[in-house]
């Protein structure tokens, strides 16, 4: 299991990396659905199913999708390759997302560790409970942003129509 | 039960992993070789098969004769084929990009053949026994349109592009009706595993009676597509399937009478049968899938199990092959509409027709629910498809059209 | 003639034009034709025909042959209607020199005309629904029913295609024992054929919504594009050469022409499927009528017509097919031109492809019916 | 289109009962399987040209006599010809070279129709392919020798006809050369007669007479292809 996890992590971290090194688009768009199913992966291994196929659907199946057809729509595929990955700002950038990573994920690591695993091994992630959960106590929340997202698609569609109807 | 067929396969799984009592490690890795193993070597057999079977049938729905020449009515011709590919030369173009150009058939393979391991192929006979597996299903089927795309992207050709760019369109398009028409059948079974979906198309208490009689319509009353949403949502699912699978008429991404072979363009040799081998079993795990939700998955009278699966999915496949022998092609933007203004709207509407006939089933026995169903329900349904495409029609298409003969 | 569409600048469209050339070896060009595509997305914005590509000198190369010599190359105009390249050669070189010919003779050049006209259409329908992607079928089928009638031509003048059959003054010989049978056997089972092949195609919806107000020609536009054939039919115009000239003894048969009123591609497709069933009908009149008697007037092979010229046109399955010759007082043509349908009906692509999808442009080029043999000559 | 389109259905019934009936109705696979099974070839089939000889003898039961009207009527030109020589450089009535590049020939049969001596025909073989697509597809004068039997075997109609023809001409020859003998003779008997009265006085203008006579009868045999005693072997 540690094995897996490292390996899945090591190829998300060289996803993430490739992402934004490679200069590309479509190579840094690929990088990034790399870094996506090693994601999934990693939440096979926590045995959270769901959320796994969640990520592969919409993530990898829809949102990477959409990156490539934003891509395709552009002209210039590679980057300038004048423009060095190492510029003037570089250090002090790393240095601000590096504190900024610490100072969210230390707390939340620490604190995982304190409130010991009784919650976890007494919760069982199958899809139905994941299912009653979502349609008993937080229905009505679920059954807004349901409404939010088609009113939202609908919008889309009017703008789309009305522009292209001219 | 009469399924001693998948009995005896679990059993001589088992048998033979539990030789390794003593190496856990290796016990692992052979239980891993006999979850995966077969399946491919049998997948890989059945894409050969197929390859035979649609040139055959091809050809008879054409009045030829199809191959005949390599072994006894040309049985060994996808052999003759698979060496050709092999020793052929594999020519990568110029200016495309090479790493892409390479992975693209690969990244098409693995999730066909994942998807493979979601099918449950008999009673307990499955690689990945998951919970979700239905929805793992769709979930790894989603990424063949990436391999499409980089094949198309990486090829450094306009028709490639072009066939990429479709391949893309469609694959989202059709995926959402497809996943909308299993709706229904989740929803009615109340479970993600396709066994347990499998299960609910058996009528358990007549199984049970011990009458011979009871026993064998059981396992074939039950299944889905004898209820009227079933029967609609097959369609639809079918429909959306075929064009997952770029098939005939959806097979616009290598549409060979308008972009020379698409995304296939510039894939030459081994490469190319690569690919050729993906979609033929990404069609068959999409037909397999098709069987459990909607044809009673491996149920069926006499040998339930095995041998009932493979005849429905090669069924289905077959039916995919005389399709393609008759039907024209979609033009894209019609493809595009077919999907949302069409399946989308009826498969949504099904979902509803469904809950219906459960709550229907409840009150009134299923008798009652099963005529009223059909007399309602597929009224319904099918008062809204006419509804749809009349709306949708444009105004110049006239259907029928009637000739003046003039002197 | 403006062409309809839009013409927009690369900075308008803000995105890339993809220019694709589509041909000459590409699968549904019918041939080594060449469309330059300009692509918005998938939809044509600008379209090039170029052609060229199977250029044989043909009207150049019957400047040195005899009349008569020039027979066979005509075969290989439009490889698919031997006879009526034949019988339009032969038409307009007999007005040179002005002669009668026998009554049988006529009736054996009706009767290969029409056979001629069934082999075009139905393989015509069946490369059409071939371009709409139902991976030949329908082409196969055609092909089967084409077979028998290409047996005829072969008992009749031993080859099934390059026939070189008709001569000045009649046809080279007369027909065999049993073969007048034979074809009407063969006629006789055709319209068996042609409802199979209707129940197949033409109610069939997916054939609707593609080739329905796709490619769309209307009367005037067809008129001034100088289309023929059934393609100007489809459009609405009644204008048949067969009623019109009346050349032959075409006067004596009783057949109606079809006219479509969209002018579109399902209306091409289907005013074809019609004619073959009114061919029919003249092949069976033709038939009963035939007479006994000579094939050939006494006409020498090799002559030297008065200096002249003369336009010789028949209704050749795809349009209007005209000889165009001027005699010098030699044996030889002084020049010999060929007025070929499918050149003057691909004129209209561009007009009718502008503002469609690529897969449109292929259905279109399909519905006109081009034979490369005769647009390139 | 409703739930279930009409026309799409339809149109697989079609496809269905020609998969089904592909089985076992002849029609519905008229696929010929080549190399083991041959169509029977049409006796009217035109493919590439060939030369008739009557008889045993290639050469001398040949009938074409060089004339090359052939050759000029040959619309690409395929035909080349060279009239053969005897020893004293003296042409004699026969091809020396007569070659078909038969990858020219577009079997258009003209060649046949000029012919005035019934010598070159249309063969049916159809199985040209060759290794040499230059020196191969030239078929040269020995292979276009074909005999007057083979041409029944492949054309018999138009052979038989052809065969009557000639003979029809033989005899006209005969007939008319019987004449000529005739006239000849009885000719000769009233000269023999006046020059018995006269015999003396006009023996130069006798001679006169019998040079005209053989001249005439040389003249005979041009016109009929004598030169083939066995012309009417069949």
């Amino acid at each position: 299991m540690t094995v897996a996890f490292y390996i899945m992590a090591a190829i998300a971290v060289l996803g993430a990396v490739m992402a934004i090194a490679l200069r590309n688009v479509v190579h840094a768009v690929f990088s990034v659905l790399l870094f996506f199913s090693a994601l999934a992966g990693l939440f096979i291994l926590l045995l959270a199913e769901f959320i796994a196929v969640v990520q592969v659907l919409v993530y990898i199946g829809s949102v990477g999708i959409l990156m490539l057809f934003a891509i395709m729509l552009t002209t210039k595929v590679t980057g300038d390759p004048t423009r060095k990955l190492l510029s003037r700002g570089w250090a002090w950038g790393g240095l601000v997302s590096g504190a900024l990573l610490l100072a969210f994920l230390v707390p939340l690591i620490t604190q995982s560790k304190s409130e010991s695993n009784s919650q976890l091994s007494n919760f069982n992630p199958s899809v139905k409970d994941l299912g009653l959960t979502l349609m008993d106590p937080y229905f009505a929340s679920v059954g807004v942003i349901a409404l939010l997202l088609t009113a939202g698609l609908i919008a889309a569609v009017v703008a789309a129509s009305s522009a292209s109807g001219e | 039960m009469n399924n001693f067929i998948d009995y005896k396969l679990i059993e001589l799984g088992q048998w033979t992993v539990g030789l390794f009592n003593d190496y856990p490690v290796v016990q692992i890795l052979v239980h891993l070789l006999l979850a995966t193993l077969p399946l491919t070597l049998v997948f890989m057999g059945a894409f050969g098969f197929s390859t035979w079977l649609e040139r055959k049938g091809l050809a008879r729905i054409q009045n030829r004769l199809g191959p005949n020449r390599v072994g006894i009515f040309g049985l060994l011709q996808p052999l003759a084929d698979g060496i050709k590919m092999l020793l052929k030369e594999d020519i990568v173009p110029d200016r495309s990009d090479k790493l892409f150009h390479f992975l693209a058939p690969v990244m098409l393979m693995v999730p066909a053949f994942i998807a493979v391991g979601f099918l449950p192929l008999g009673d307990g006979l499955m690689a990945l026994p998951m919970d979700s597996a239905i929805l793992f299903f769709f979930a790894v089927g989603s990424l063949n349109t990436i391999a499409v795309f980089m094949a198309g992207w990486s090829s450094r050709n306009k028709y490639s592009l072009l066939g990429g760019m479709r391949a893309v369109a469609q694959m989202i398009s059709y995926e959402i009706p497809l996943v909308l028409s299993a709706v229904a059948v989740i929803m009615f079974s109340g479970s993600l595993n396709a066994q347990e979906i499998v299960a609910s198309q058996q009528i358990q208490s007549w199984l049970a009676s011990g009458n011979l009689v009871k026993e064998f319509f059981g396992q074939i009353l039950g299944w889905h597509i004898f209820k009227p949403w079933g029967f609609a949502g097959f369609i639809f699912f079918f429909v959306a399937a075929l064009a997952e699978a770029n098939r005939s008429p959806f097979d616009l991404p290598e549409a060979d009478s308008e972009i020379i072979a698409g995304h296939l363009t510039e894939y030459s040799g081994f490469k190319y049968a690569i690919f050729f081998m993906a979609e033929y079993i990404s069609a068959f795990a999409i037909a397999g899938i098709a069987t459990t939700l909607f044809l009673g998955g491996w149920s069926g009278p006499v040998i339930a199990g095995l041998p009932w699966f493979i005849i429905k999915m090669f069924s289905l496949f077959a039916v995919m092959i005389w399709i393609r022998g008759t039907l024209p092609r979609l033009r894209v933007d019609q493809l595009m509409g077919y999907a949302w203004k069409f399946l989308l709207p009826l498969a949504i509407l099904n979902i509803f027709v469904a809950g219906f006939y459960y709550f229907a089933e409840q009150q009134f026995g299923s008798l009652a629910a099963f005529i009223g169903g059909w007399v309602i329900g597929f009224g319904i349904l099918q008062t809204a498809a006419k509804g749809l495409s009349r709306l949708n029609k444009s105004p110049t298409l006239d259907g029928k059209r009637v000739y003046q003969l003039v002197e | 003639m403006p062409a309809r569409g839009y013409h927009l600048s690369k900075d308008e469209l803000g995105a890339d034009i993809l220019e694709v050339a589509m041909g000459p070896h590409h699968p549904s060009t019918h041939g080594v034709f060449r469309m330059d595509l300009k692509l918005d997305g998938e939809t044509v914005v600008d379209l090039k025909p170029i052609f060229g590509y199977l250029h044989r000198n043909h009207e150049k190369l019957a400047e040195d042959i005899p009349y008569l010599g020039c027979m066979p190359f005509t075969d290989r105009l439009d490889y698919l209607c031997g006879m009526t390249n034949n019988w339009a050669f032969a038409l307009s070189a007999e007005q040179l020199i002005e002669i009668e010919i026998p009554e049988r003779a006529q009736y054996i050049r009706v009767i290969c005309a029409e056979l001629t006209r069934l082999i075009n259409h139905c393989l015509l329908v069946g490369f059409f629904i071939n371009d709409l992607g139902a991976l030949g079928t329908p082409l196969l089928y055609a092909l089967r029913e084409r077979e028998k009638i290409l047996d005829l031509f072969e008992t009749l003048s031993g080859a099934r295609m390059m026939v070189n059959y008709m001569r000045f003054g009649g046809v080279r010989c007369d027909l065999p024992d049993g073969w007048l049978q034979e074809c009407e056997r063969i006629v006789g089972r055709f319209p068996a054929f042609l409802d199979e092949y209707e129940t197949l195609l033409k109610d069939n919806e997916i054939v609707i919504t593609r080739s329905q107000n796709v490619g769309v020609l209307t009367q005037e536009e067809a008129t001034n594009f100088s289309i023929t054939g059934p393609m100007l039919r489809a459009s609405g115009v009644n204008y048949d050469i067969r009623k019109v000239d009346k050349y032959g003894i075409y006067d004596r048969f009783d057949f109606k022409v079809p006219i479509g009123a969209h002018g579109d591609c399902y209306d091409r497709f289907m005013v074809r499927m019609l004619e073959m069933r009114e061919s029919i009908k003249i092949l069976k009149q033709a038939i009963a009528d035939i007479p006994e008697g000579p094939i050939m007037g006494n006409e020498p092979r090799v002559f030297k017509p008065d200096p002249q010229e003369t336009y010789g046109r028949i209704e050749s399955p795809k349009g209007e097919l005209g000889f165009y010759l001027i005699a010098d007082g030699t044996t030889n043509p002084y020049r010999y031109k060929v007025r070929p349908p499918s050149f003057v009906n691909l004129t209209a692509l561009r007009h009718m492809c502008i503002g469609h999808k690529v897969a449109d442009a292929v259905i279109i080029l399909g519905s006109i019916d081009i034979v490369l043999g005769e647009v390139d000559r | 289109m409703s739930l279930i389109a009409k026309g799409i259905l339809q149109g697989m019934a079609v496809t269905a009962k020609n998969f089904i009936q592909s089985y076992y109705k002849k029609e519905r696979l008229p696929t010929v399987e080549y190399p083991e099974e041959k169509s029977t070839v049409n006796q009217f089939t035109r493919n590439i040209p060939f030369l008739v000889y009557d008889g045993e003898d290639e050469i001398e039961g040949m009938r074409c006599t060089a004339c090359k009207l052939c050759e000029k009527a040959c619309p690409p030109q395929c035909i080349y010809i060279i009239k053969d020589t005897d020893e004293n450089d003296k042409p004699i009535k026969r091809p020396k070279v007569f070659d078909i590049d038969s990858s020219v020939c577009m079997s258009c049969q003209l060649c046949v129709e000029v012919c005035p001596f019934e010598s070159i025909r249309m063969d049916s073989e159809f199985e040209l392919s060759n290794e040499n697509r230059f020196e191969g597809l030239l078929i040269n004068r020995d292979e276009l020798l074909k005999s007057n039997e083979y041409y029944h075997e492949i054309h018999p109609i138009e052979a038989q006809e052809t065969d009557d023809r000639i003979a029809a001409k033989i005899a006209e020859a005969e007939t008319k050369k019987k004449a000529r003998e005739e006239k000849a003779r009885l000719a000769a008997e009233a000269k023999q007669a006046a020059a018995a009265m006269k015999a003396a006085e006009e023996a130069a203008a006798e001679t006169e007479t019998s040079a005209t006579e053989q001249a005439q009868q040389s003249e005979a045999k041009a016109e009929a292809p004598e030169d083939n005693p066995e012309t009417k072997n069949t």
